[in-house]
């Protein structure tokens, strides 16, 4: 049964993927890799007590610290200034 | 008794796991970034609840319940906060929000 | 774990590898160049951690009534290099950091072209 | 089940892989980099290497996607397309790839306990742990004791890195205590900057000193008391964190854990045992090895920390005024 939903959340890593690769904004990835880390951490959740050894929530817990601390460096470091534009390939499909 | 929350875990696991999934199609599919933010939350809030809250009645009440209990904490500060940074980001940076055409005019 | 299967991992990790490597040595831009070699040490990485692995093993932490542990020595090796590869990336950054402010640039050719010029 | 999730994750990890290359918006690239180093951490966990996972969540997802914003920050967001053609190393490294799959063949299949990785030394270090050194997690007694030099020389290497840094782009104090306009607009992240930066703190000496039980140590500690001032200082603006913590102490700090490295080992000498032989450092072996290893991973820990943290203070503080 944990099979199914860390199945399911791979899934979702996946389309979470697919929208940082399709863009368009900086902001659209930002919020892709917000999603990752959300998922990732629920994975590792659910991956530790899929082994029997649930005790490594440890790095859950670090997973859900740095993904937030890392959103809002992409927002403060690069201000609103280079997230303005729109990447130019992104549309184009060049990527 | 141990029955009843070995199904109650499952039921709420498997209720996460499919907000999990509404909110990952949500990303993909909505028009704009400003509604993909909505699709986030539902991630973040009933998606990661519903799961964890089916992890502790797994775990039983232990030291793996008060760190799924942190992490939930921690969930619901942070991906709130970092989706309003995210936004109020994007309003700065003069992002257009998709409207619909025939209320504009 | 028989037959191809078992080999899976490496050479998912060569592939990887080497997208790094191609980013290194094709791509101008230096912080690209500097992304390059990140993905490649975490090749890295996955390579050394997939090596420690033991079917049916499980993390190196002792506990009663477990029997098999997966490799620890490849774990400590690979737990200090990422810190190290963090250090050294800073360096590089520094690096880069220190070029633009020399070059007004950060593309490769547009360095060796104003070198030749001088 | 395992081995199903190690395949899908390592496709997930080639894809993203082959899309950073591809990006020409260097923030695009970068903000993939940091998803492509939170699945490698997942892989990690999958894999069994916990303290692998915890290291590289907090070190590729956090630290090194802050520094390289930060260096994006200084120079310039766009990659301009490649002049050249890239058939040359198109070429190079398809003949690279292709050499080192030949070279696989040999190799023991994945998860072969009879791997000759598996055979020598290691099963000592499983079976001597809870005898000689008396904690559970074998990453940490490895790594603090059975082979100290190694971790002394890295620690060396980290402290070499920062002291380059630090000579490359020099430190520029901060003026003044004021918050840019940015961030007064940013109330609800000044609060919740409130709410989690004693938090991570607690969080970060819980992983320090419960290393030796789960995974954990020096390493990861000292990165995610880094992060947590790096919260702060992205929350209430640089200048107030660096009056939290000024730069001349984190420069102390930086040495102050090697010293404390090399002091035990010198310590340990001056006792009657060999460098860094924790045994003669109290009455009982084992608890020698306890107090050996506490201070080893503080140390470790201090300097980790401050030189992450003193690495951001430096590339931030070159972000022209104003601007930050």
């Amino acid at each position: 049964m944990f099979i199914a939903i860390s199945a399911v959340i791979l899934v979702a890593i996946a389309i979470g993927l697919l929208r940082a690769f399709l863009g368009p904004t900086l902001y659209d990835r930002v919020l892709a890799a917000n999603m990752s880390g959300t998922l990732t951490v629920l994975m590792v959740a659910v991956l530790g007590f899929m082994t029997g050894r649930p005790e490594f929530l440890d790095i859950a817990l670090v997973y859900v610290l740095i993904s937030f601390v890392s959103t809002i460096a992409v927002l403060r470091v690069c201000g609103t200034g280079c997230g303005a534009s729109r990447d130019p390939e992104a549309d184009s499909g060049e990527g | 008794m141990e029955t009843v929350i070995y199904i109650l875990s499952w039921i709420f696991l498997l209720g996460g796991a499919i907000f999990l999934l509404v909110g990952a199609i949500g990303i993909l599919r909505f028009p704009d970034f400003y509604t993909r933010l909505h699709a986030v939350s539902v991630c973040d809030t009933m998606g990661a609840g519903l799961v964890l809250a089916g992890l502790m009645l797994q775990g039983g009440f232990s030291l793996v319940t008060v760190k799924l209990l942190l992490i939930f904490y921690f969930m619901i500060f942070t991906g709130p906060t970092a989706v309003h940074a995210l936004a109020q980001a994007a309003l700065q940076g003069k992002l257009k929000p998709v409207v619909d055409e025939h209320e504009q005019q | 774990m028989s037959g191809l299967l078992g080999l899976y991992n490496y050479w998912i990790v060569i592939i990887l590898m080497m997208t790094g490597f191609y980013a290194v040595i094709a791509r101008p831009n230096l912080i690209k160049q500097i992304i390059g070699l990140f993905i490649f040490q975490t090749s890295v990485f996955i390579l050394f951690i997939s090596m420690a692995n033991i079917e049916g093993g499980t993390a190196p932490i002792i506990k009663e009534g477990i029997r098999l542990y997966s490799n620890p020595l490849p774990h400590v090796l690979i737990l200090t290099a990422i810190v190290v590869s963090l250090a050294t990336t800073a360096l590089g950054l520094a690096l880069v950091v220190r070029i633009k402010e020399a070059y007004g640039t950060i593309n490769e050719d547009n360095i060796h072209v104003q070198d030749e010029e001088d | 089940m395992e081995i199903l999730i190690d395949t899908i994750l390592l496709v997930l990890l080639m894809i993203t892989g082959f899309s950073i290359v591809r990006m020409r918006s260097l923030l695009a690239a970068t903000m993939l980099t940091s998803i492509y180093s939170l699945l490698s951490a997942s892989l990690f966990v999958v894999l069994d290497a916990v303290d692998v996972a915890l290291t590289e969540a907090a070190i590729g997802a956090g630290i090194s996607t802050i520094l390289l914003l930060a260096t994006i920050a200084l120079t310039t967001d766009r990659e301009k397309p490649p002049q050249r053609t890239p058939m040359l190393p198109l070429i190079v490294v398809i003949i690279t790839g292709m050499a080192l799959i030949y070279g696989t063949l040999d190799m023991p299949h994945f998860g072969n306990p009879q791997a000759p990785v598996h055979l020598h030394v290691a099963p000592a270090y499983l079976h001597d742990t809870p005898g000689e050194i008396g904690i559970p997690n074998v990453v940490t007694s490895v790594l603090a004791s059975y082979r100290g030099y190694d971790t002394l020389g890295e620690l060396a290497v980290i402290f070499t890195a920062g002291a380059g840094v630090l000579t490359l782009l020099g430190y520029r104090t901060r003026g003044g205590n004021s918050m840019d306009p940015g961030i007064r607009k940013l109330l609800i992240l000044r609060v919740i900057g409130k709410l989690f930066f004693p938090l991570i703190l607690l969080f970060a000496l819980y992983v320090q000193f419960h290393g030796d039980y789960g995974p954990g140590g020096g390493f990861q500690a000292g990165v995610i008391f880094a992060t947590g001032f790096i919260l702060y200082a992205l929350a209430f603006g640089l200048g107030n964190a660096q009056r939290l913590i000024p730069h001349q102490l984190l420069r102390i700090m930086v040495a102050f854990g090697m010293l404390l490295y090399i002091g035990v080992g010198i310590e340990s000498m001056l006792l009657g045992g060999k460098f860094l032989e924790y045994n003669v450092l109290a009455d009982d072996p084992v608890s020698g090895q306890h107090l050996g290893i506490i201070l080893i991973e503080l140390g470790v820990g201090i300097t980790v920390a401050s030189v992450m943290l003193m690495i951001y203070y430096v590339f931030r503080s070159r972000q022209p005024e104003g601007d930050l």
